[in-house]
């Protein structure tokens, strides 16, 4: 066990799926050379040569495809697309192609693939660079997403998307790429399509995912501190699929749940936990479901306007107060 | 399912071609029989489509056949092919059995993909089809990683992958042919150049018509080939072929001629008499056969019992479609991921996402 | 007023827009000479001649970019994508561009320019052929999206667009085109951002868009006939700006509500319908929103597997059926 | 604002210049002037941004002033431009204050873009630059439509349009100039080729490392030139942009050197040595400074004169877009719409998106 960052904890993890089997390589824009933007894969071009860590023209389309194609003949590719932006040029291939291939030729073949890449606003980088559409991806059967929000899960489910036999995107984020945890030496894969409860409570539960479930808990530690409350925090960690189940029974339990966002509101994420909640604690509900997602804008450079729209650990705040309130008058 | 028809029509012709080789000769007798296979499935496709056995949309390769038979020719059977949506004759000349590819335009179990394609989605691992798409330009990409995966792999294998004239407007095949010339893959990219889009033609959708030459643009090198002439297109093709084995990408152009339109339901009105006209005497089954005469390697018999024999066989293939069952609908959900997980759903739109929730209230 | 076809509202609606203003023109693959892949185009080039209906390559990035920068200069393009799953290849223009141009770069220029295309399933058309991403729009602030259901608001609604300054998605529908119904002569543009009850009633709630508005309407129908239910129907006709006031007042009348729509259930827009719903109509509600939506596969090509992964009037019936029941339990 | 600096360096330089004439003396010396004035501006921005007034991604134009000054000079000022994230000097040399361009890149409510777009997103209506777009080759099927748009208002302007090296691998660059080429759009599409992507070096990137070349795929005409040279490329320019205004669209390479990493925050470490000393040598602004002394447009003098008012001027640049406002959250919804319509969301991400529910059930 020690503790690394979650960069770290991606970059070691690459390190040993490419050292454990020749099938995994790695092929994105500027991960070689470059040693990736955001320098996950720092020194290993230089530890695997250009067959294995292969950098790419700039053509998301072209390389996310070859990737699909590569991953037909049982290879495992692991894409790198610099930043979840900028896969809407790959979005026919993921869509189109890797989500259908299994399934449109009637499960001849598998397209044992991964894509890494990082969403996230707050860096002011503007409106087209600070998306977070891990939603066309969850809508799409045939892929499975994940998106952890610790460097432990970072790892798990990295080691379970490089195994699994089919499309899996892999949500980073921005602002987790420094935050630390603790990391098992023998880490096992994780299983895709569970969520986590990331701490126990009674009074309301908390769901996220990525960024988000990191605030979740800092909220949830922070209240338990200073007003005693006891918040149950779900970790979504797999958006498809997505485990009603973990969900429900927690809100079943607490009687009140927020759902944390960084994305937009409106048909967002949080809007089919909101719903799937509204639906199966429907008798157990003591006040609606409340959303704190992104406002809708395309976001702004300028850093006022900027941390205006987006969530932040005090609106959360916000929300549980407002939530627990409306319990209040419930109860 | 029924085997493959044997030729009987050979015998009756031997004696008479002394110009060409027994070997030659076989090879263009073998040509003619899947150029007319091709054609009367195509033709037999139509009709099932109209008597509404095959759904969706259905394009056929008719004016194609000579083209697909040369082009196939130069591949080994381990190769590779990816083609586009119009890709029944394909699948076929890639030794596929008719019967399987029109199983799976009724949509039914035995179909090579097992009614989950339908026509525009042939695809068969063991005959190294690896499809059969939709969307224009979509199988570029994917192609050429899998001619990637091969160089990956050290093998000797290449990949074939087919397009229309149209697709190469398309950003997915800049992004390719670059990549490819750019790592040496053994793919060769072939346009079948039927000179139309839907009802584009290539003057108002290229601004380069002579697509081969965009090659150019990644260093590959690049032809031109007649694609109503089978023998034609093999050499070039072999030519392709092995420049890619090589570790040379190749971009062929081989000029085509759509006869009828875009799909069984599109009627072309849009085309000039003219251009009908012009059509009549471009069907390529029927210059390859005349030509056949001309050199003597078949007599008009011969040619009869190959047409009663192709007919036959057709019939068999029908038939064989038609007896097969369609997919049962607890079947639904098998295909969704090749490795299973939990909470994947598995909901019919008619389910409720919980079983109705318990009355009343919260339990303490 | 006259009754026709769907197809026929629109295709008239374009032609009395180009011959209204020379700055409206159509583009797109097929449209010219072609007559369009689904005809709404027919006779508009021998018309108006090739400036303002233009043919184009294959190549949807780049012509739907191209209406961008037209319409930054004052044009408006109205761009055909043949069907929604290739719109998938603009998405990038679509999104980052059209979507982002006006706040952006601070509201300087807006982008007057309208993208029709069809979704739909039940073609036997495939996977990457059938799909309802409307989604991908809906999500996106900067864009409007809207989703007529009948030949009268196809009109109102394409008209609306058309006089819009925002880039808007207008999306049609296959199993739409040849339905028929009344359309005034002397139609007005109708109010993006406004949804419909397009029938009154006081037992439960069926919201729709598109073709499942119109299923709703039917089914309302019959229900009455043959029950005597009284059933309301919300036609929401724009998904963004998205009319949750009206859904709610339906729902908080009612008590009861069934979303219906054509995409897969799991974060598809049925989600946002049902959460707003419980959210707003929290303790309205007598039982659980349900959603009927399509079975979350990649839609098989064969007519019996395709049947069965698409929501139908059956579907509908019984969802209304199963919710009053609940209701039943609960009043 | 602060007028721009009037030229004080030309007198003491005139008597000297026989060799050109008045006009061309002038000429150069303004390049000079806008070359160091692009120079200094982004050495401001580098330091602006390491003591934080500066967020986001920054992206400099440090070895690309004299190909900057070139390009521009060939534009009328109501020709259009479209560039790419790379764009400070380009938006200045276009006619923008610098002062609106630095308080974009503080993010304040006089920016260019009033604080909305920040390094990457400058844009200016008046001066007819439609942006700064920072998704690789996005700006290139905006700039065709536009272009398009001049075609079909029978306008006399062109539309230019620059892109790095790393962007014609994209597919947006083959859809756009096969679509200028077909329909004859005035535009000039403008490779500046620094050599690299990020770090990924031109023959790692394109399969025809000479860029240009490219153009031949869509039948369109197109030329290299020396872009440390801004005659050169002025007049290469101006020929691209005639050929455009005619109706011919046009692809010129130009040769740049990238001075510095990527973005600000790139170190560049996977630059040799050998690479690094090269550099030394091939600064745009230190060799033209050079050719105007050695042929006596202007002397050591001048020169340090205008270095002096450059400097000035740039430190009242950056005070100026300090003393800009922050734009204030209350205008946070401003500009979602160009044509309000209602239920547009208005909600802040700590707000419920329905008041609280009333308590006790539902009203009879
Ligand atoms: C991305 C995309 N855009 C549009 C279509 C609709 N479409 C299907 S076939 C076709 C024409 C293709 O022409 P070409 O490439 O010449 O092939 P051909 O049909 O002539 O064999 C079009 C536009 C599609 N399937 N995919
Ligand atoms: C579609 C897309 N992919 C990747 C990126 C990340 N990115 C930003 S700049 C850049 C390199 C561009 O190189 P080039 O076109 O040569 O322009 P230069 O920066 O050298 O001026 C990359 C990969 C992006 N912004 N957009
Ligand atoms: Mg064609
Ligand atoms: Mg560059």
């Amino acid at each position: 066990m020690s503790v690394i960052t979650y960069r770290q904890a991606l970059h070691d993890t690459l390190r040993a799926e490419l050292a454990r089997d020749d099938n995994v390589f790695l092929m994105g824009e500027e991960i070689g050379l470059f040693e990736g933007s955001y320098k996950i894969t720092a020194g290993l071009l230089d530890e695997f040569g250009p067959r294995r860590v292969r950098d790419t023209p700039i053509a998301e389309e072209g390389f996310t495809g070859a990737a699909i194609g590569a991953a037909m003949l049982g290879l495992r590719p692991v894409v790198e697309i610099m930043t979840i932006n900028f896969s809407l040029l790959a979005l026919d291939q993921i869509v189109n192609h890797a989500a259908k291939i299994h399934g449109m030729f009637g499960g001849q073949l598998a397209v044992p693939m991964v894509i890494r890449t990082p969403g996230g606003g707050g860096q002011q980088l503007g409106a087209s660079h600070s998306q977070n559409i891990e939603l066309y991806y969850s809508f799409v059967p045939g892929l499975k997403v994940v998106a952890p929000s610790t460097p432990a899960d970072a790892k798990a489910l990295l080691l379970a998307a490089i195994r699994d036999d089919d499309p899996v995107l892999f949500l980073e984020n921005l602002a987790l790429y420094n935050t630390k945890g603790e990391v098992p030496a023998d880490c096992a894969p994780a299983t895709i399509g569970k969520a986590h409860i990331s701490r126990e409570g009674e009074d309301l539960t908390l769901i996220g995912y990525s960024r988000m479930a990191h605030v979740a808990r800092q909220v949830a530690e922070e209240l338990a501190d200073s007003e005693g409350l006891d918040i149950e925090v779900v970790d979504l960690r797999s958006l498809r699929p997505l485990d009603r189940d973990t969900v429900i029974a927690s809100v079943r339990k607490t009687g009140a749940a927020v759902v944390l966002e960084d994305d937009w509101l409106t048909y967002g994420i949080g809007a089919e936990i909101a719903a799937s909640i509204s639906d199966g604690a429907f008798d157990h509900l003591d006040a609606p479901v409340r959303r704190v997602a992104m406002a809708e804008v395309p976001l702004p450079y300028a850093k006022s306007l900027e941390t205006a729209a987006l969530p932040s650990h005090d609106d959360v705040v916000t929300a549980v107060h407002e939530t627990l309130a409306a319990v209040g008058r419930r109860r | 399912m029924p085997a493959p028809a044997k030729s009987t029509a050979a015998t009756s012709t031997r004696r008479r071609t002394s110009r060409t080789s027994e070997a030659q000769r076989a090879k263009l007798e073998n040509y003619y029989r899947q150029m007319l296979l091709v054609r009367r499935f195509e033709e037999r496709a139509q009709r099932a489509y109209l008597q509404a056995y095959i759904g969706g949309y259905c394009h056929l390769n008719l004016g194609e056949e000579a083209a697909i038979v040369g082009l196939l020719d130069a591949l080994d059977p381990h190769d590779y092919l990816f083609t586009n949506y119009r890709e029944h004759g394909y699948a076929i000349a890639k030794g596929i059995e008719p019967e399987r590819v029109m199983a799976e335009l009724y949509g039914r179990t035995d179909g090579v993909s097992k009614g989950w394609g339908g026509s525009m989605h042939m695809f068969d691992v063991e005959h190294r089809l690896l499809g059969g798409y939709g969307i224009v330009g979509g199988q570029l990409p994917i192609a050429t990683g899998t001619a990637l995966a091969l160089q990956y792999q050290d093998r000797s294998e290449v990949v074939m992958c087919t397009m229309g004239d149209g697709t190469t407007a398309i950003g997915a095949f800049h992004e390719s042919l670059n990549l490819a010339a750019l790592w040496k893959l053994p793919i060769v990219y072939v346009i079948i150049n039927n000179g139309l889009g839907m009802g584009t033609d290539v003057a108002h959708a290229s601004a380069e018509p002579e697509l081969y030459k965009r090659a150019a643009a990644y260093r590959m090198p690049s032809a031109r080939v007649d694609g109503a002439d089978p023998e034609a297109t093999a050499s070039a093709a072999l030519q392709a072929v092995e420049a890619a084995r090589g570790g040379t990408p190749y971009l062929l152009e081989v000029m085509t001629e759509r006869l009828r339109g875009h799909s069984v339901v599109d009627p072309a009105k849009y085309r000039s008499t003219d251009e009908t006209t012009r059509l009549k005497g471009a069907d390529p089954v029927v210059l390859f056969a005349a030509r056949l005469l001309e050199r003597g390697v078949l007599d008009q018999a011969a040619l009869d019992v190959i047409d009663t024999e192709t007919a036959a066989r057709i019939d068999a293939v029908a038939q064989f479609a038609e007896a097969s069952p369609e997919p049962d609908v607890s079947t639904l959900f098998d295909h969704t991921y090749a490795t299973p997980v939990p909470n994947d759903s598995r909901r019919l739109p008619g389910s409720p996402l919980f079983a109705p929730a318990p009355f009343p209230g919260r339990p303490a």
